[in-house]
């Protein structure tokens, strides 16, 4: 609850800033601010506080959320300090770009932690609204309106779909608390209005977090998006999605019958299958990107088919996904900054240009194909393995049949880095620090947990 | 003591090899080979003493230098044994090394690469006697390639000239086909008696077969002839050696005359308790080998290069070799190597003089008349050649009599057969002489002009070789068999010793008559009719088969080289692009899918919520409706 | 007072809720024209409220009527921003026609 | 001391040669490997005295891994032949001048540290991220300094790539399965599986293909010949001669004794398949034009007979695989280095456009040609304890597959003399072709002196290996 | 049939009706209206459950606030023609299909799931007054109420962000 509040708070500051123009420190200031919730966060972890107590019947810190409050910040933190540069353009409107997305961490807060349905809504409509806002941002580039109009209107019709299925529940139950709903659902006599509601409320999420076949929107919108908040969409917000997806599906004791077990099934492969094959022929990074988000989601919702380990392998994975894609996108923006296409030619030469950048985007692509000893080889062990143990393994092949697939797509960036000469025009390296900086640390916690996951596995326990 | 004089035996040669690799050409050309020569020469002092010292107590010895290579339930040590057999095969190793050595120094003075030409002769010698004095079977094949190896870089000496590198290829090839079938054998026989060691194997195969293994010592037999096939040239694999005339002269002397080819005969002695049990592999030894000597000997009738002919009556000898093998008699086998080394070599080594006197020139239509400018040559040629066609009482008559007397004994027909073979041998060789030798010279005015004696470095081995081509049936005289009871130890099995009766002097008196034919034949068509070969494309009807070697190499090269060649080729250009194809048409697939998928992405707001809400729809259906 | 259900039934309202919300969804498919579509969607709120209310009165409980009004607010928010994003495509293409936004397609 | 401090002072080369510059990118290199090789000596001196050098600390608590690495024999020798290796082909590497050479040999060095953790390794996964880890440092050196027309070189290498990656990842699952089954990945504990047979032929295929394409066993072989071909020769060095060996040896200490019941009921198709890949490797490589190419398909044939030698599942066959293993291990990188050698002096690989080298450079024709002898297993070399080992333990399952396998010592005469006699013999070149520098004077002599010193007295690498195969073999028959 | 059953059937028909007309009359403006009417017909829906307020709030919101927006918006931009080009044919269709799949598809389950059976309970207490309402939005839902506050103020800086001009350059 202190998080929630110290960021709000936070983001009203922001837009206070504005009256007393302080447009240069904000960055920083956020940053620090950030720093000190992220300190917070983590001081809570294990104490129990009395202000959750109180509200308790909205909001409940559990390890759970604590974890992927934490992850959430750090993200936040690392696309706050990359829009130093990236709004350079729009001074006017920097605090508000600003506030908006840490209005939007509260919304992915609120999202992991909520314990009544009332907040997960609202939780998820800042987060959704956020986004369409961030998405449309660039009022003059047709691509962004469109990305935006078209995030929008089917957000909104997602949006419909969750909120009948949670007035279902709601007819069913007759509670929006998830402890009674949870209670509730362990015994008999539910009608059925409850299974169907849950089943609207998922696919809602499934939409969310761009799974097939509720995946179209997921390309044109990020294609469009300004690249910073397509970096947003595919690490916080698709992180932030599926880590709800998971509360619910525990919360509302779905129970894994054969049925839903096969839709997970079929979801997933074809999530993933679709995701990877659709990449291998985008010639725009940022739409690459976002196919192979798809994929991504796929192999997450692999882990509900394990329910019992599927939070800690969901942490992990989402942990080693968000930070390889913060990293790789920190440096798309640098080296697309002053193109006016984000296509895979703008790459070429890298490898000669800036070594460490292209080593750093090497590096996350690795991560995100699953090469040990990134953090992307464990996350998609674990789901494999844990996959394994309840004995799907078609999934499991599927899964691994699409790693092979990705490096195809992965590594037409890498080639193109290192096998390619850069074009005549010269390469201007702007002011790439907060880029790096962001490129290099997010890549080096990737690796660091990698190494080590223990580190991330652990705070479950 | 005896040990470390066995290895010095053993390295003295390998000694003389590093020096020369090293250091020889920093030295001078003489010193190199005096070196060369000298380590082998050492090897042949040493080969001597052990031999005084065997027939003083008549102890084979035997030791291990150390653990080689550890296979199954057996070890492999890196053993020498020196019995009565190796040390036969040691002295006239390495005493007609050492002659040819001497030889060599003036043959080869010539060169450039004089060192390396001794390098490799020593090497040889040193694979060679490793090929002897080797304990087990496995060093006996370090050496079996070895020398293989050295006939492969001496018959390519000439690199310069791909063809003669085209015939060292094939000669490593072809024995390699051999020493494939001598490694299956080795295979066979270890797996079945745990031991490839000489002396144990002895007992092992007995016993073996009394326990019903006599099917796999048949198959082990055949392999381990197959491999003595390659290396002594016989049917099929008898190809290459004409071929590796392409060599120095000394090398065809030493390698492919006197030592190297004779390799097949001391294994198969070596390992005669084994084909004394295996009768039909037996009958097929002494088949293929009356077949060879008869073929070979067909051939080298019309052959006008005056090696090839040399050549070809080696083959031929090697097959009367292994007829007496077939046929059990290894002694008399053994008899006929010694004294065929002695005249061999010595022919060799004469025609060598007379490629060199005519500087490289070795086509007998341009020769004749050679008598009067090279006497020394001429004589000994003369009677090595009269030893070779079985002229009593030259050291040929001898052992091949004997020969002939068992296959008598044993099979008429083989006899039949051999004994033509042996009249041809006789009418060729004379032919070689009479073209070489007689009549006037042919060649050109130049090379008539530079006609000399070779120097006494080229005369000695020759006067040498001569007069052992003479006496050195003296070892095996009817009568007197010393090699018979020398062998006894090696050669278990019993060998009836052949009394001379009526029929023995009956078949002595045949066997000459038959070379006397064959020499009255070749006088008459080449020195009365005065007869010189026609050049290459005169030649006719049969005549040209033979002449053309009965087609077997176009044989082989259209049987086996071009198909795999060809397979080559069919694999090269198709089947590896279609392999890669396959490989590659999975991301195809991918790719294509992709192609289609992006399609469906056509960026219509109304397509995407249209799918969406199908999806809820079938998810519904599946989940509530459907039973 | 009795409960009002006893005399409709809650199937009655799930029934029309359910139209209400299939002639959203058909509204957002059938027009191209941005406007209606968002009105197609708040019809789709609108089902969904109106079924609260009628579970809220099922389960004589305020929290059903209560939610609705998050949702109202939520319909509010959701209304003001597409109709600004509306606005900026319609001021960048002088079309507010959706079947108009085809460029990031692929 | 123990033996995570070799893997530790190859990557703190690794990252010195990273910083230390260009310039002296290759000695640091060097050096580090040197030190290195006589670490892994020491290591290898410990271990005969009974020292205990292996290395087992938690990873992971939730999957269960181990950090553990263990060394017996066979993994002593596959350490050894790597540290020996790496600095020969880092000296070799000194007559060509890299851009960005700091990047270059801290990649060496890099796939030296991977590849030798994945020999010690003794935990499943640990040993999935090291066989995985030492992909990428070949990729990028083959990709960035390779040869030939960029294009091509791209669709080979990532083909490479993506093909090797995916056959692992196979095995991948085979681990996870296996994990699901025993509850850790320590090696000891997967040797005590007790497996089904529908299991184990799973599993074993899940291996085998990640193995398989990695050897390569045909039809699997078909990224090998263009990636020799187009990689720098240090890549193919690095590939052919250690990491092939990868897969080999994980097949014996893997796949074998995990899936025993699947070997011995698949043994004559897996040894048919090997062999018909000896068969298949020595005819193509006949008619090859190009030197390296010919050369990586003389290195298919002759892993074909290792993998049928491993899969005899006999003493003497794992026993000559390893030996082969090493001795090809050595020779190969001797003969790639000689056709580099002759790529730096004519710039061609082509064998029609090379002949007449021998007399202008006698001392590299000598050398080349004892190589070309000891791949074709003249006795008294290394390579014909090997392929003797090999070929009898074949002929102790059936003669045939000795006689086919056997084949090898006829085709292989064929094409490596064939080779030898177009590009060395004949008239004199008329390109001049110096003499070959100290620098590679010293790499030719120690692979020779190696290769010829363990053909007569093959017993220290027998007395390390043969225990630990044993051990394996008792697993494997439990 | 009771007169408030009645009174149900012919709300439902007009909430229905005019639904369906928003979407299928092709002038926006007629649109608009035909929803206001819908809303209001909600609103009796509202009423018929004896939720004054939210029936009020409901007219307030919906037809006073956000239907004034989309007025607003249509006036802007000038839409009240008839201009707009139809689907093609194959999605309008498809839009149909989907619309009568879904609508029997939610309908079947809903008639398959067991109906209630007996009397709805009663619980006779107050449950929908304002102050019941005023109690439970500012005691148990203070943290989501407060939090709508976020939202409404996420929604307010978005729309100024899209629509706020910015000066050239720079």
């Amino acid at each position: 609850m202190q998080v929630l509040i110290s960021i709000v708070s936070l983001g009203v500051f922001c837009l206070l800033a504005e009256i007393f123009n302080l447009r240069k420190l904000l960055v920083p200031i956020t940053v620090i601010g950030l720093l000190a919730i992220l300190g917070i966060s983590l001081n809570l972890w294990s104490t129990d506080n009395s202000l959750d107590t109180q509200f308790s019947s909205m909001i409940a810190t559990t390890k759970f959320s604590s974890a992927f409050s934490t992850l959430f910040i750090l993200l936040t933190i690392f696309l706050i300090a990359m829009s130093d540069d990236f709004y350079k353009d729009h001074q006017a409107k920097f605090s508000d770009f600003i506030a908006i997305k840490l209005f939007l961490l509260t919304g992915a807060i609120a999202m992991v932690s909520f314990t009544n349905l009332a907040m997960f809504f609202l939780g998820i409509e800042v987060l959704s609204i956020s986004v369409y806002i961030l998405a449309a941002s660039e009022r003059l580039d047709v691509k962004s309106n469109e990305a935006g109009m078209k995030y929008f209107l089917l957000g909104s019709f997602a949006s419909g779909l969750i909120l009948f299925g949670i007035c279902l529940v709601y007819g069913a139950t007759g509670y929006f608390d998830m402890g009674e709903i949870y209670d509730l659902s362990q015994g008999v006599g539910l009608p059925v209005w409850y299974p169907i509601g849950v089943a609207l409320i998922i696919i809602g999420m499934l939409f969310k977090i761009a799974a097939a076949p509720f995946h179209f929107w997921a390309p044109d919108v990020y294609e469009g998006s300004p690249t910073l908040t397509t970096a947003t969409m595919s690490t916080l917000v698709k992180v932030a999605a599926i880590a709800t997806l998971y509360k619910l599906v525990s919360g509302f004791s779905v129970v894994l019958s054969l049925k839903v077990e096969n839709i997970i099934v079929v979801i997933s492969i074809l999530s993933m299958t679709i995701g990877n094959i659709m990449a291998l022929r985008q010639k725009n990074v940022k739409r690459m990107l976002a196919f192979s988000g798809i994929s991504h989601a796929g192999f997450m919702l692999m882990a509900f088919l394990n329910i019992a380990t599927a939070a800690n392998n969901l942490l992990y994975y989402t942990f080693a996904y968000a930070l390889a894609g913060i990293s790789a996108f920190a440096v798309i923006i640098m080296v697309t900054k002053n193109k006016d296409n984000e296509n895979i030619d703008n790459f070429n030469g890298l490898g000669k240009a800036n070594p460490l950048m292209a080593a750093v985007l090497t590096a996350s692509l690795l991560s995100m194909a699953g090469i040990p000893i990134f953090s992307g080889f464990f996350a998609k062990f674990m789901l494999f393995s844990d996959t394994m143990k309840v004995g799907y393994i078609i999934v499991v092949i599927a899964g691994v049949i699409n790693s092979i697939i990705s490096i195809g797509y992965y590594f037409k960036l890498v080639l193109a880095m290192y096998t390619k000469d850069f074009d005549n025009n010269e390469y201007k390296p702007t002011n790439y620090y907060t880029y790096g900086v962001v490129a290099v640390l997010s890549i080096v916690i990737n690796i660091v947990i990698g190494i080590y996951p223990s580190l991330v596995t652990q705070l479950l326990k | 003591m005896e040990m470390n004089l066995a290895i010095l035996l053993l390295l003295s040669p390998f000694v003389g090899f590093l020096f020369n690799v090293f250091f020889g050409k920093k030295v001078s050309k003489g010193f190199s080979g005096t070196i060369g020569t000298l380590t082998v020469v050492v090897s042949f002092l040493l080969s001597v003493c052990f031999f005084a010292q065997l027939n003083q107590n008549g102890k084979a010895f035997e030791f291990s230098l150390f653990d080689w290579i550890q296979v199954g339930n057996f070890k492999l040590n890196f053993g020498i044994l020196l019995d009565q057999l190796s040390i036969l095969w040691l002295l006239f190793v390495t005493g007609i090394g050492s002659l040819i050595h001497l030889y060599s120094i003036s043959y080869m003075h010539d060169d450039e690469n004089m060192h390396k030409f001794f390098a490799y002769l020593n090497l040889f010698v040193f694979f060679m006697i490793t090929l002897v004095v080797g304990s087990n079977l496995l060093v006996m094949f370090i050496g079996w390639e070895g020398v293989g190896l050295c006939s492969y870089l001496l018959i390519g000496f000439w690199y310069k000239n791909q063809d003669y590198n085209d015939a060292a290829k094939k000669a490593f090839i072809m024995n390699r086909v051999g020493d494939l079938g001598l490694l299956i054998g080795i295979f066979i026989l270890a797996i079945n008696l745990d031991t490839i060691n000489f002396t144990d194997l002895n007992a092992g195969v007995v016993a073996l077969n009394k326990t019903g293994g006599n099917q796999a010592l048949q198959w082990a037999a055949l392999c381990l002839f197959i491999g003595a096939t390659g290396k002594s040239a016989q049917i099929p694999l008898y190809t290459w050696l004409p071929d590796a005339m392409a060599g120095p002269t000394p090398v065809s002397a030493l390698i492919h005359a006197a030592t190297m080819v004779t390799a097949g005969i001391f294994m198969v002695t070596r390992m005669n308790f084994l084909f004394d049990l295996t009768p039909n592999v037996q009958h097929v030894i002494a088949i293929i080998g009356t077949i060879t000597a008869l073929v070979a000997a067909a051939i080298g009738l019309l052959q006008n290069d005056i090696k090839k002919v040399l050549a070809y009556s080696t083959v031929s000898q090697l097959g009367l070799m292994f007829l007496a093998l077939g046929l059990g008699a290894y002694n008399v086998a053994v008899f006929h190597v010694i004294t065929h080394a002695f005249f061999k070599a010595c022919l060799f080594l004469g025609s060598g003089s007379v490629i060199h006197g005519l500087h490289g020139e070795q086509d007998m239509r341009k020769m004749g008349g050679l008598r009067k400018a090279m006497p020394i040559t001429f004589w000994t040629m003369m009677i090595s050649t009269l030893a070779i066609a079985g002229i009593f009482p030259f050291a040929g008559f001898w052992s091949k009599d004997e020969i002939l007397m068992t296959a008598f004994h044993e099979n008429k027909t083989l006899w039949i057969v051999a004994s033509i073979a042996s009249i041809m041998t006789a009418f060729y060789m004379f032919r070689l002489m009479y073209l070489t030798f007689f009549r006037e010279f042919r060649g050109t005015e130049e090379q008539k002009n530079h006609l000399h004696e070779s120097p006494s470095l080229i005369t000695i081995p020759l006067v040498i070789l001569a007069v052992l081509a003479t006496i050195g049936g003296a070892i095996n005289l009817p009568g007197s068999t010393w090699l018979n009871h020398y062998l006894e130890p090696i050669l278990a099995g019993k060998h009836e010793e052949h009394h001379l009766g009526s029929t023995e002097y009956m078949l002595m008196g045949i066997a000459l008559v038959g070379a006397i034919i064959g020499i009255v034949l070749a006088y008459s068509k080449y020195i009365k009719q005065a007869f010189v070969p026609k050049t290459d494309n005169e030649i006719v009807g049969f005549s040209k088969t033979i002449y053309n070697k009965f087609y077997v190499d176009e044989l082989y090269t259209a049987t086996i080289v071009k198909p795999i060649n060809a397979l080559s080729n069919f694999f090269r250009t198709t089947l590896e692009p279609a392999l890669s194809k396959v490989v590659f048409s999975f991301g195809s697939v991918a790719y294509g899918l992709s192609s289609q998928g992006r399609k469906l992405q056509n960026g219509n707001i109304g397509l995407y919520l249209f799918v969406f809400v199908i999806g809820i729809c079938a998810i519904i259906t599946y989940l509530f409706i459907a039973q | 007072m009795g409960n009002i259900l006893n005399e409709i039934g809650i199937e009655n309202y799930i029934f029309l809720s359910v139209l209400l919300f299939c002639i959203g969804v058909f509204g957002v498919l059938y027009r191209r024209n941005a406007i209606i579509v968002f009105m197609s969607i708040e019809i789709m709120l609108n089902a969904v409220n109106l079924l609260f209310v009628a579970f809220s009165t099922y389960h004589q409980d305020a929290e059903g009527q209560v939610f609705v009004f998050f949702s109202m607010a939520v319909a509010a928010a959701e209304v003001a921003v597409g109709l600004a994003i509306l606005v900026s495509v319609f001021r960048n293409l002088g079309s507010i026609d959706i079947d108009n936004l085809k460029n990031l397609k692929g | 001391m123990n033996i995570t401090t070799l893997l530790i002072l190859l990557l703190a080369g690794a990252i010195v040669t990273l910083i230390s510059g260009d310039k002296l990118a290759s000695r640091v290199a060097l050096l580090f490997s040197l030190v290195a090789f006589g670490f892994s000596l020491n290591l290898l001196f410990q271990f005969n005295q009974g020292t205990d050098i292996s290395f087992v600390s938690n990873w992971i608590d939730n999957p269960k891994v181990a950090f553990a690495l263990k060394a017996d024999g066979l993994s002593m020798a596959m350490v050894l032949l790597t540290t020996a290796l790496t600095p020969l082909i880092i000296l070799s590497s000194f007559g060509n001048n890299f851009n960005n050479s700091k990047n270059f040999y801290a990649l060496v060095l890099l796939m030296s540290f991977a590849m030798i953790g994945t020999f010690l390794a003794a935990d499943g996964l640990l040993y999935y991220v090291f066989w995985e880890l030492a992909l990428i440092p070949i990729y990028f050196i083959a990709l960035i300094w390779g040869n030939g027309d960029a294009e091509e070189r791209k669709k080979a290498v990532v083909k490479f790539f993506i093909y090797t990656l995916a056959g692992s990842l196979f095995m991948l699952v085979g681990f996870a399965y296996l994990y699901s089954k025993a509850g850790s990945f320590l090696l000891e504990d997967l040797y005590k599986l007790e497996l089904s047979d529908n299991e184990q032929f799973w599993i074993f295929f899940a291996f085998f293909l990640a193995y398989a394409i990695k050897i390569p066993i045909i039809p699997f072989h078909t990224w090998q010949a263009k990636v020799y071909q187009k990689a720098p020769t240090v890549g193919t060095m690095l590939l052919s001669g250690i990491m092939l060996k990868m897969g080999l040896y994980s097949v014996i200490r893997w796949q074998l004794p995990i899936a025993p019941n699947a070997a011995k009921e698949y043994m004559p198709i897996l040894i048919g398949l090997s062999i018909a890949g000896v068969v298949y490797g020595s005819i193509v490589a006949l008619r090859q034009k190009d030197l390296k190419k010919l050369l990586a398909y003389s290195s298919l044939a002759h892993v074909g007979l290792i993998a049928a030698g491993c899969y005899t599942l006999t003493v003497d066959g794992l026993n000559g695989a390893v030996y082969q293993m090493i001795a090809h291990g050595f020779v190969i990188v001797g003969l790639f280095f000689a056709a580099e050698v002759i790529f730096r002096r004519f710039e061609t690989r082509k064998i029609k456009e090379l002949g007449g080298i021998r007399s202008q450079a006698s001392g590299f024709t000598s050398m080349f040609m004892i190589l070309v002898l000891a791949s074709v297993a003249l006795p008294g070399t290394y390579n014909f304890v090997g392929e003797f080992t090999v070929l009898y333990s074949l002929s102790q399952v059936n003669l045939w597959f000795a006689l086919i396998g056997g084949t090898t010592i006829i085709l292989g005469a064929y094409y490596m003399l064939r080779m030898f006699q177009h590009t060395m013999l004949g008239e004199t070149n008329t390109k001049v072709f110096a003499e070959v520098s100290l620098n590679e004077t010293i790499v030719f002599v120690v692979i020779i002196g190696f290769l010829l010193f363990f053909g007569l007295y093959p017993k220290p690498i027998n007395d390390l290996v043969n225990p630990a195969i044993k051990e394996i073999l008792a697993v494997i028959n439990r | 049939m009771s007169p408030i059953l009645i009174t149900f059937y012919f709300l439902a028909a007009i909430t229905l009706a005019t639904a369906f007309l928003t979407i299928y009359s092709k002038n926006p403006i007629h649109s608009a209206i035909y929803l206001i009417i819908c809303f209001f017909s909600i609103g009796g829906h509202y009423l018929l459950f004896n939720a004054q307020f939210l029936a009020i709030v409901h007219i307030i919101v919906y037809a006073g606030a956000i239907m004034v927006l989309m007025l607003f918006t249509i006036m802007l931009m000038n839409l009240n023609k008839e201009d707009e080009v139809h689907k093609p044919r194959i999605t309008r269709l498809g839009a149909i299909v989907v619309f009568v799949v879904m609508s029997i598809v939610l309908v079947t389950i809903f008639i398959n799931s067991k109906t209630i059976v007996g009397e709805y309970d009663t619980s006779g207490e107050d449950f929908q007054s304002i102050k019941k309402l005023g109690n439970v939005l500012l005691n148990e839902y203070m943290v989501p109420f407060e939090y709508a506050s976020v939202l409404l103020l996420v929604a307010m800086i978005g729309t100024v962000l899209l629509s706020k001009k910015e000066k050239p350059g720079k």
